[in-house]
């Protein structure tokens, strides 16, 4: 028996750890350093239909336990993902799930209609929760309605199921879960980063040069647990968690909470090795906690 | 191969006002290719500071699995690293990037190499290279002030070296151009690294010459993988964009819009 | 000419620098530690009509650069803050912020009717975003409507102008702000803190009793900082910042970014004397930006 | 008066398993009044971790400025601690809080002093105040197993002194109450710290004894202003709640509801 193996609708994992998509490429850098297959799933980094170049830097900015971010969804576009990127992947003995971003609801379909034959694409993952652009993105993600649309939309052409990926920054995060749900969603995965700012002290300007950017990191475990927390009680479609998970102990309050797997994002530049480390570390801290397999673990806050 | 490992450090020392040097020990020196690497360094355990640093390689004792970097004492960062003492452990990324083309230097030639502030740095190692290969170097540095100056000796040893502070209190006065201008030097290459003030410049005051520049830019992973650290090409490549930690922190003049 | 000294509604303050509310009780124990007079203001813990006794304990948990807290506005009810506490703090030259809080409508009104007439009471600070109560908080806090009719019942019987202080738990906090505003509001406080959660690994039970908790300090920063600069552009009745600020540099921060003065809350936990600290720091950082006067910060990340 | 002060590491020694003992130097030793006050330390300038963590003051030595704390490196803010080295400065706010009330006992009286794991240490201060009144302390220390039993000796040198252990590894057998039960002990009044259980154990066995228990609670500022360290109060008192860190740590028997 797998002690680690989690199933979900299109994927099957052999542990429920996956880097978070934007953090990892599309692995071809993480493969210089370990085996990919080891990974549970890679969610790729946002594609769109047409090749995009993403905001001017900087890009990037630290805070405390935390990081800004305003890539700006740059990606080689739908046609180069799936004839370079997705082709390389094959090599590996790992589900792909595929990050779908767009500025019209169009452009979604598109995407997701020709990602999902991707031989190794076994779930999509919709971006209605990217803070850093100016159409599309967080539009999609702050409405219910708009959201569940777009969900519907997306669903009707794709060949694998869909994970809606939720933003933080709205009022009520339950509500537009539930609306997704509705639309078809066949998961849910959260949290997105935070709309956040840094300025230069000495100037008085934002650091980044898109002007603000998506908080990511430690820093946001309080408030993505929460929320997968609040989800989790509200659907019953599985949710893979994250936001500032860097340790075995986070990806077990994440499962706690209610979800049944989780991605890494900003911990891969911090440790570039925190996926395999956290999936060799995960049998001894079942031993610890007495439980068999890790989807003991799934929602028991709630009990 | 890039690892990361937790190296020992072997010596710090404050070699000028807030510029430290430090010799980290470990394996990952013997994965080191070329001059102008650089390693992403964590600089303490906790979250707070959360990112690495990128910091160039500045010399490398591949027989003491040894290596040297030179950083400026700034922010958050580079201060709690300035506080290391021998024998505390620092967890390294590297070697990352591809460095200066040593290789397109020939023997007998006379080549240029262009620092300014933290810059210097990787410069030096390239001067070993360059120097035991047979080819001249000469050096011009640039500082703010007398205060910053750092291994003027050191590049002494290796050759013609020109110092110059913006202030005026040690060598030259005024910026590597001044020098540059004064001097008209007769060389077949330049090597560079520095504020991007100074590669422009480097770039417009020699457009015909064969010229490498080594390029900063904030970075998440370091890897190549975040797309943080994003550069514009100019027309004349075949790509929209490079990544300067990956693809660079050396790229050959002409290709990144400036 | 006093550098420092910042004229808002109702306080003529001699500094920017005020300890936010529920992080300072009202003023007794740091007035052990220094002269309360040395403050721009004081901003008192939450006032309601009633004692309250607040939530069970843990009260508090520790998050990565971050605390969670679940207080529950425990405080001796509005008839004792009035005769004990601001009587005692009639002592010092400090004007007061007086933080009200409440479950209906009603218990506002009132709570402002009478803490208004008290000597040192210079503005009233309404509580609409407190996220560890069951009821009132920030339920008035999330709807714009809901926040507007508040507002507008305690500016009908306040003797001083009103500040209201927003919840960042909102999809659009700019709207709530442009409510308050149009309801007469005579300035804003933002932000109260964060939802989150902590979860003890080892029982996946919530640390704090309450369950979530208001996730505060250096980790909210980012987002406080984004928050206001985006009220301050929509707005044009004065913000006084707060929010994960624990340094000079994160003063000039908030006031570039429109803030017009600034609160302290966590970061007296861990830094008992940091608003002397910062307050003495604040002419030298003023010389190394080459500013006159403290007022100059003001909204200059937007020029 | 409560001092915020840089104090310096003097001594660090693990005197048991995870188990520390600190003496830091400093002027903040002089405000100390009374056995049981604690202090709250900062155990890095970074944000990460954030909190102060209380500790108890286990012995004052006024003559040389210094004071000693023994703590368990369990969580990340303890391990932090426990790995300073001697010469480096700890941050540290107090004394804080009021600690047990020495005058309550007399000369010639015996008291009995009951300590559990890490609730052991204010007691040794608390011993010390007591002998140098005349006052004759039974010490009964419970621990869970050998490897984390400390100060034996140093209890021993000032009295009676019994060790329990979950386990059996060292003394007796089983928890502080099965040796209470034993040894029927004669005494005036107790002083008490250790985990809850022990605390209510203790007023469950002794109801009519005079007796002053010491609390613990997740605290945030440690000065009373933030209301996270509120306890409820029995019906006998006539406050509502009382705050851990500034109107205890230490509060007599049947005050707290526990
Ligand atoms: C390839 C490369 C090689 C470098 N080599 C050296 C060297 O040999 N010696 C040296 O002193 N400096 C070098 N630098 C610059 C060095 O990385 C920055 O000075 C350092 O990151 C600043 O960190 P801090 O903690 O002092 O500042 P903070 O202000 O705390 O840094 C905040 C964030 O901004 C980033 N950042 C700040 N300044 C820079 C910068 N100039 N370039 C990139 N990121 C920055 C930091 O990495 C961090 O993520 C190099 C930079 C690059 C990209
Ligand atoms: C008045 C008082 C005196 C104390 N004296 C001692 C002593 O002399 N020696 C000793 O070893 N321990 C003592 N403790 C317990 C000590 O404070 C905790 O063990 C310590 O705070 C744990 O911090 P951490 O970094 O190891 O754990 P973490 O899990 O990192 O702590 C996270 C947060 O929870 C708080 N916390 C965790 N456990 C406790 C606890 N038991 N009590 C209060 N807060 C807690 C921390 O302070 C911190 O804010 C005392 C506690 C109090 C209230
Ligand atoms: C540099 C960077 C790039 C990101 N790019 C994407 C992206 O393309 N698509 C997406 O859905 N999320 C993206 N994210 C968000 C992450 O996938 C993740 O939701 C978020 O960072 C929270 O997790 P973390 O705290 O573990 O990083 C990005 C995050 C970072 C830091
Ligand atoms: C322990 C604690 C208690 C608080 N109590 C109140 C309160 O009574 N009323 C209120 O409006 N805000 C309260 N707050 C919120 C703070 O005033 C402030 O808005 C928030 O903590 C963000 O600022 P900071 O990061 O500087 O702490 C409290 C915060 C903390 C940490
Ligand atoms: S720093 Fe991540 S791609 Fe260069
Ligand atoms: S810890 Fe703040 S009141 Fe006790």
């Amino acid at each position: 028996m797998n002690r680690l193996a989690v199933n979900l609708p299109g994927l099957s994992l052999k542990n429920p750890i996956m880097p978070a998509s934007g953090c990892f490429g599309f692995g071809k850098e993480y493969a210089q350093l370990y085996d990919l297959s080891k990974l549970g799933a890679i969610m790729i980094k946002a594609t769109t239909l047409e090749t995009r170049l993403g905001n001017p830097t900087p890009r990037v900015a630290e805070t405390s336990s935390g990081m800004l971010n305003a890539i700006g969804l740059q990606n080689p576009g739908l046609e180069k993902v799936i004839s370079n990127e997705l082709k390389w992947l094959e090599q590996f003995e790992v589900p792909i799930i595929a990050n779908v971003a767009g500025t019209l609801t169009e452009d979604y379909v598109e995407v997701a209609k020709h990602i999902s034959k991707s031989k190794n694409v076994h779930a999509l993952e919709l971006n209605i929760s990217c803070p850093n652009v100016k159409c599309g993105g967080i539009t999609f993600g702050t409405d219910p309605i708009v959201a569940a649309e777009l969900t519907a939309a997306v669903k009707a052409v794709s060949q694998v199921p869909v994970y809606v990926k939720l933003s933080p920054n709205v009022t009520d995060i339950g509500e537009i879960a539930r609306a997704v749900e509705a639309a078809g969603a066949d998961g849910i995965t959260m949290i997105n980063t935070l709309v956040g700012m840094r300025l230069d002290t000495r100037t008085g300007k934002p650091v980044i040069a898109n002007g603000t950017g998506g908080l990511s990191g430690p820093a946001i475990k309080p408030v993505a647990l929460r929320m997968v927390y609040e989800v989790a009680k509200q659907v019953s479609i599985p949710i893979i968690g994250m936001g500032g998970i860097a340790t075995v102990d986070d990806v077990i309050d994440f499962m706690s909470a209610g979800a049944s797997a989780v991605a890494v994002g900003t911990a891969n530049f911090v440790d570039p090795f925190v996926c395999p480390t956290i999936i060799e570390q995960l049998p001894e801290k079942l031993d610890w906690l007495g439980l068999n397999h890790v989807t003991e673990l799934i929602g028991r806050s709630h009990l | 191969m890039i690892r990361q490992e937790r190296m020992r450090v072997v010596k710090i020392k404050e070699i000028a006002h807030n510029i430290f040097e430090m010799i980290l020990s470990g394996q990952l020196v013997h994965d080191m290719k070329s001059p102008g690497q650089f390693v992403h360094i964590r600089v303490s355990d906790s979250y707070e500071p959360l990112l690495r640093r990128p910091i160039s390689i500045a010399s490398i004792d591949r027989d003491k699995s040894e290596f040297t970097i030179i950083y400026r004492a700034e922010g958050r960062g580079t201060t709690l690293l300035s506080l290391k003492s021998i024998g505390q452990e620092v967890d390294v990324l590297g070697p990352l990037g591809n460095g200066f083309p040593v290789h397109e230097a020939i023997a007998g030639e006379t080549v240029l190499l262009v620092g300014g502030g933290i810059g210097v740095p990787p410069l030096y190692e390239l001067s070993k290279k360059l120097v035991e290969k047979g080819v001249k170097p000469i050096h011009i540095l640039g500082f703010q002030t007398k205060e910053v100056v750092f291994y003027e000796e050191e590049f002494l040893e290796l050759g013609e070296t020109h110092i110059v502070t913006v202030d005026g209190t040690s060598g030259h006065q005024g910026f590597v151009t001044t020098v540059l201008a004064d001097l008209k030097p007769d060389f077949t290459t330049y090597f560079t690294c520095g504020p991007t003030a100074m590669l422009v410049a480097m770039e417009n005051m020699f457009p015909d010459k064969k010229g490498f520049l080594s390029f900063e830019e904030r970075m998440g992973c370091g890897l190549g993988a975040c797309f943080a650290c994003v550069c514009r090409t100019t027309e004349q490549t075949a790509v929209d964009y490079v990544k300067v930690c990956s693809d660079g922190p050396v790229f050959p003049a002409g290709v990144v819009q400036i």
